[in-house]
């Protein structure tokens, strides 16, 4: 991937007067769906405005593959960014309002027309297209701005918080839209505070923290990157403590603890793929091992260890 | 400017009219220039029909004028009505006054078949006398020219471009609603641009169309001879140079506002220090006069406005009067002080950021 | 024992519109997830348990009391947390918390004692006497919370309680969900468009579709696990696991990047998998028997 | 030693009559309003006139005062009709002022942030909530305009004597009655249109700018078209004619009493409506 494919950020950093946006911030994104992870105020939105160059960085430079956000007429046609604002211009049709920003681009009355349309039948919102956008019920807010940030077709998506408020139907819709997306090869960047879908969802994962980037790539890479908290694997079996102390055995095991109802064991170890291969042996001889899962190789875990369930009066 | 970038002004424009014409926002401007209109009108509508009714009157009972102005304050009612005979109106109550006792009030109504007199009673003697006479054409044009000045220029107009031109980049900042543009491919200064020829169309077609319809109900009243006659005279007011004051005026104000609307969180207060200069603008000395809008529009007004009547003495002595600047030269300066300001604000715009939280 | 909420053919319309058709259902669980697609009518339900809009034919009952007749009564036994932003940004969280307690009837002290109580209950003692209009959007929540329940109440209606909340903040709320269940002095209905949420807390679910109720169930017996599916998912090489899977009698899919789904044949050993994962010297980072989640409950309901 | 887990504790304590509900909403009110400094000077302020009025009243039933200054004591006016019709039309004016700036601060931050739902998912009902935040303006309008108004009557007739007072209850009457009815209708005013403007500011000058612009436009009116209706729409003539009537002062108004009524009725039908329409737990959008 040379960068000219990527969303390329070069030691970003962006204050608001004395407050701290995001700092020193070097990324390349590649394309595929990336997820923008973090409390509240952790920067994910200044970072996504600073890619569609809604706020310009304080020191630092920023490429979409290849262009900077500060010439809108070059970026845009590559653009669709959906903000978390929920507001939209006042006594506008759905139809009308994706597409006369549509006209914005150049486009013919006829395209335009045809674009809305497609763009609009994609989030599923046609039958509701002629209706205004004040009446609308939170989850077609979402979606209409989500349609308005596709409408041109862009190789580069900034989606913030695009599940917020949608029903499970639509959700899953959605994310299959994504996949999709992801799969032509467009940059598909989402912010996200469920974790268990960026889970389902994301090639790669960035964890942003006081406007620092704490991590950044696939999670099960991310996993394993964190040494001091060793992987944690849950078994459940008919015997338990047979089990734990076959374990044991194995050098790399830190710790194995019988679940309280006895129904299983939660094995740490520093070595994941040397335990799992083992545990296929273990299983052939007489334990019953009734299911394996990893207990902390997701988002969730990883979110815990690097930024940690931080108060929420803050 | 390549071709898409027209298309792009087009469109630009074209959302922005629909949003300013009909967002609520605008209602009270509607308000606030058809009050003249509604005025002129109704004016219209009642001074013929008072016309006819005071000569119907005049058959029945006809009073000489000379009879009429010969009534002076202080005589009872008793001489008045043997002077002029019955009253074609009259009307009395009581007004309750200290130590429970009441003023027996009431009035007379005359007429002579034009002028309407009514004279007004307090315990049986004259206490008022109104007279009101024919309206006539140049009598009416002055009450125009000073409703355009005093009114609709200093607060239509003015209160207008702020509500209209503030709101086109302030008032979405305040809607959440500006990132919308920026995440288009539109340069920022077309934005700018579009928003504002889209603001000053509807501008002008608001104002422009209620000068114009003041002026026809003005005119309304009057049968075509007079109104030709008025005009033969070449000294006499032209609609179109009031319609382009009022262009003029759309043209300044609206870059100003558009300008505050880009650079303060809050362009009412901008707006307030201006109204503030514009208003004191009569008082200023010469050389200050020349640096505010109003001055250069006024220079422009075909008719001089009656001095404000209900304006207090100790003020009128305070205004200046300076020579009006030539019309070319009004032009000349209005027309590129506008290109400056736009100018400028087209520099701020590249600058301009979306941070709604902190705004 | 006595059902919290009852509907008796419940209809409601704004003008043409129906937006709630013949609800007829008898709800008695101790929290109870009201679960539907955008324009269920979920809020309606809520806002005419509330009284905000009123029923266009039939009633219902809350913990026996007719929403109608006795509307008062009703709104003394509920607390409500609204979804969208609802505060006042002027005024500090204690006098927020205890105006809406005196308005609920308590007397002032203890409206006072009460919003002090709930606000540290609800994790906000520390920025209690802070202006509502400097709170972030999780406290916001925690403080919409804290008004719903400062008055006491027996049924405690949550809308989209999680709705944008960061995952510690989201962490906090469930974990306050599930106490305030615990404490046994209330009722909750969670609406909610986050099944997993719903799954974390609830015990039955109400699935509403198009105004009409399309299921409802306790979720602990829909939980029950199919034997005969298993969720795999392995490290490394998958093509040719699948078919050694397939060799041994599974009819095995894969869901990419290693996750697989396999149906198992009768009387089959999970051992065998192992087998095969050990004779490919194949990690299995997972493998478990599947069971319905919440989502597959709703998506079946859905197809109703 | 014992352990006090902190878990949710319910509330069985006793509970306050529904009635007296709309009073904490008044309390809390009052709260909002006094901690905004710059009221609560202000409405310190619009008692100058009053004390002025009362000084006045004391001095010039001071004969060593009097002779001290050698003013002649039958010159001065009189503390009459029209002392206290000028006394109602400062003070109303003031309370207008103050209308326009307490109206906004009570009612626009339930609607900024949404709070409507909040109090109505208690047994709370509408008309509660517009007489808990009505009370508060006539409240604090009271006390700048009737009130005083009466003292200084007190003041009078403690200084005249007896006769004087009961030849002049009707005084009395007529400042209460007067000027209840002026600040009933700006507190509904105030209150109905802050309603409908979310933007505190805003919401303050249309309060102002309604009066204003009804006086304007009624002036208009008048000399264009040479006649007296105009004045129906300027609400503070309206004020006056009633009051001259009241106070038994003739300023020679040509409105008669009945219109005057009219008008006022009419301005608070309006105003309750468009309360009604607008205080509601959320808001229905087509």
């Amino acid at each position: 991937m040379t960068d000219s494919a990527n969303i390329t950020l070069d030691n970003v950093s962006r204050f608001y007067g004395e407050v701290l946006g995001v700092n020193r911030v070097t990324l390349s994104i590649p394309p595929g769906i990336t997820s923008l992870v973090g409390p509240n105020g952790s920067g994910k939105i200044t970072l996504m405005n600073l890619m569609t160059g809604l706020v310009r960085p304080t020191y630092g430079e920023i490429r979409i593959r290849g262009i900077a956000p500060s010439e809108p007429q070059k970026l845009f046609h590559l653009v669709g960014y959906s903000t978390q604002f929920d507001s939209f211009p006042k006594g506008l049709t759905g139809f009308q309002f994706i597409q006369s920003f549509l006209r914005f681009f150049g486009y013919s009355s006829a395209t335009s027309l045809e674009l809305a349309g497609r763009a609009i039948a994609q989030v599923g919102l046609t039958e509701a297209a002629d209706r205004k956008i004040a009446a609308y019920s939170k989850g077609m807010r979402q979606r209409i701005k989500l349609a308005q940030a596709i409408a041109h077709d862009p190789q580069v998506l900034v989606l913030d918080e695009p599940l917020n408020g949608l029903d499970p139907l639509i959700r899953a819709e959605t994310i299959a839209l994504f996949r999709r997306w992801a799969d032509e090869g467009r940059h598909v960047v989402v912010s996200s505070h469920v974790l268990h879908e960026v889970d389902l969802i994301s090639d790669r994962v960035i964890l942003l923290t006081g406007g620092y980037v704490v991590a950044e790539g696939q999670i099960h890479g991310v996993r394993t990157e964190i040494q001091e908290h060793p992987m944690e694997v849950l078994i459940r079996c008919d015997q338990p403590g047979a089990l734990a102390s076959r374990v044991f055995e194995q050098e790399h095991v830190v710790s194995a603890q019988i679940l309280p109802d006895g129904s299983g064991l939660l094995v740490q170890t520093r070595d994941a793929d040397r335990f799992y291969r083992q545990l296929n042996h273990l299983a052939l001889d007489n334990i019953q091992i009734e299911s394996v899962a990893p207990a902390d190789d997701n988002v969730n875990s990883v979110y815990q260890y690097l930024i940690g369930g931080e108060e929420v009066s803050k | 400017m390549n071709t898409s970038q027209w298309a792009q002004l087009f469109a630009i424009i074209r959302l922005e009219i629909w949003k300013t014409f009909f967002s609520r926002r605008s209602l009270w401007i509607y308000l606030f220039t058809l009050a003249p209109v509604l005025l002129f009108t109704a004016n219209s509508i009642y001074a013929p029909r008072e016309q006819a009714r005071l000569a119907r009157i005049a058959e029945k009972h006809q009073v000489a004028l000379a009879n009429l102005t010969a009534i002076t304050r202080g005589m009872t009612n008793s001489v008045v009505l043997e002077q002029l005979g019955e009253p074609y109106q009259q009307h009395t109550w009581r007004h309750p006054i200290e130590g429970g006792r009441v003023n027996e009030r009431g009035f007379y109504r005359y007429t002579d078949g034009k002028s309407d007199f009514t004279f007004h009673f307090n315990n049986g003697r004259v206490r008022g006398i109104e007279r009101s006479d024919p309206e006539t054409l140049p009598q009416n044009f002055l009450i125009f020219a000073t409703i355009f000045r005093f009114y609709f220029l200093r607060l239509a107009v003015f209160f207008g471009c702020v509500g209209i031109f503030t709101n086109l980049f302030r008032g979405e900042m305040l809607d959440k609603s500006l990132h919308f543009y920026l995440l288009t491919p539109v340069r920022r200064e077309i934005l700018l641009a579009g928003k504002y020829l889209a603001g000053l169309l509807a501008a002008m077609v608001i104002f422009t169309a209620s000068a114009a319809l003041q002026w026809e109900a003005l005119l309304w009243q009057f049968d075509h001879q007079t109104v030709a006659d008025y005009f033969a005279d070449p000294s006499s007011a032209h609609l179109l140079s009031y319609l382009g004051v009022t262009v003029l005026a759309c043209a300044a104000y609206g870059s100003i506002f558009l300008c505050a609307g880009l650079l303060f969180r809050n362009p009412i207060v901008p707006a307030a220090i201006i109204l503030l200069w514009e208003s004191a603008n009569l008082f200023l000395p010469a050389t200050l006069q020349k640096l505010g809008v109003i001055y250069y529009l006024q220079s422009l007004c075909p008719l001089a406005a009656a001095p404000d009547s209900n304006m207090p003495v100790p003020l009128t002595r305070l205004i200046s009067a300076t020579t009006p600047a030539s019309a070319s030269m009004a032009l000349v300066v209005l027309i590129l002080f506008t290109l400056g300001v736009l100018v400028f604000s087209g520099v701020r715009s590249r600058k301009l950021e979306i941070n709604y939280s902190t705004d | 024992m006595q059902p919290v909420i009852e509907l008796d053919d419940l209809n409601v319309r704004f003008g043409e519109r129906e937006i709630l058709k013949s609800l007829r259902i008898a709800l008695s669980g101790r929290i109870i997830g009201l679960l539907g697609p955008n324009g269920a009518g979920k809020s309606t339900l809520i806002h005419t348990l509330l009284g905000f809009c009123p029923a266009s034919s039939g009633t219902a009952k809350i913990l026996g009391h007719d929403i109608r007749a006795e509307a008062d009564k009703v709104r003394t036994l509920v607390g409500y947390m609204p979804e969208n932003d609802a505060l006042i940004a002027d005024m500090t969280a204690v006098s927020f918390v205890r105006m809406m307690g005196e308005l609920s009837g308590l007397t002032e002290e203890a409206a006072l004692e009460r919003a002090h109580e709930v606000l540290f209950y609800v994790g906000l003692g520390e920025a209690r006497y802070r202006q509502l209009g400097t709170y972030s959007l999780g406290m916001r929540q925690l403080a919409k919370l804290a008004q719903a329940i400062v008055h006491g109440p027996r049924l405690l209606i949550l809308d989209e309680p999680t709705n944008g909340l960061d995952p510690a903040a989201r962490t906090r709320m469930i974990k306050l969900i599930h106490d305030m269940k615990d404490s046994g002095e209330m009722h909750l209905l969670l609406c909610s468009h986050l099944l997993r949420d719903v799954e974390e807390t609830c015990e039955d679910v109400l699935i509403l579709k198009q105004g009409r109720i399309v299921h409802y169930a306790n979720l602990e017996s829909e939980r029950r696990t199919n034997k005969r599916f298993v969720e795999i998912q392995t490290h490394g090489d998958d093509a040719g696991f699948a078919e050694a899977l397939t060799a041994i009698g599974c009819e095995c899919s894969a869901a990419g990047n290693g996750r697989f789904k396999a149906v198992l044949p009768e009387e089959f050993e999970l051992r065998e998998i192992y087998r095969v994962a050990a004779g490919r010297d194949l990690q299995l980072r997972r493998l478990n028997y599947r069971r319905d989640t919440l989502e597959d409950i709703f998506m079946k309901a859905m197809e109703v | 030693m014992a352990v006090h887990k902190h878990t949710y504790k319910d509330y069985t304590g006793p509970r306050t009559p529904a009635w007296s509900r709309f009073l904490v909403l008044a309390r809390f009110g009052f709260a909002r309003v006094y901690h905004l400094k710059f009221l609560f000077l202000f409405s310190i302020g619009c008692l100058f006139y009053p004390l002025v009025c009362a000084a006045y009243i004391y001095l010039s039933h001071n004969p060593s005062f009097l002779a001290l200054f050698s003013i002649p004591a039958d010159r001065l006016p009189h503390v009459d009709g029209r002392f206290f019709y000028f006394y109602s039309i400062v003070q109303g004016a003031l309370a207008y002022l103050l209308t326009a700036f307490v109206g906004p601060v009570l009612v626009t931050p339930d609607f900024a942030n949404g709070a409507m739902p909040l109090y109505f998912s208690r047994p709370f009902s509408r008309a509660e909530y517009v007489a808990g935040r009505i009370s508060v303006l006539l409240i604090l309008l009271s006390l700048i305009t009737w009130i005083p108004g009466l003292v200084l009557f007190a003041i009078q007739s403690s200084i005249e004597g007896w006769d004087w007072m009961t030849g002049n209850l009707w005084l009395a009457s007529a400042i209460v009655s007067g000027l209840f009815v002026w600040i009933v209708v700006l507190s509904l005013i105030g209150l109905a249109l802050s309603a409908w403007v979310r933007w505190k500011i805003g919401a303050g000058a249309l309060v102002l700018g309604v009066i204003f612009a009804g006086a304007g436009f009624g002036a208009a009116i008048n000399s264009l078209m040479r006649t007296n209706y105009g004045a129906l729409i300027d609400l503070t003539q309206v004020a006056h004619t009633i009051w001259s009537y009241l106070f038994r002062y003739d300023t020679g108004t040509e409105m008669s009493l009945t219109s005057a009524w009219i008008v006022l009725v009419v301005t608070c039908v309006i105003c309750l409506w468009l309360l009604a329409k607008r205080i509601r737990p959320f808001e229905v959008i087509k």
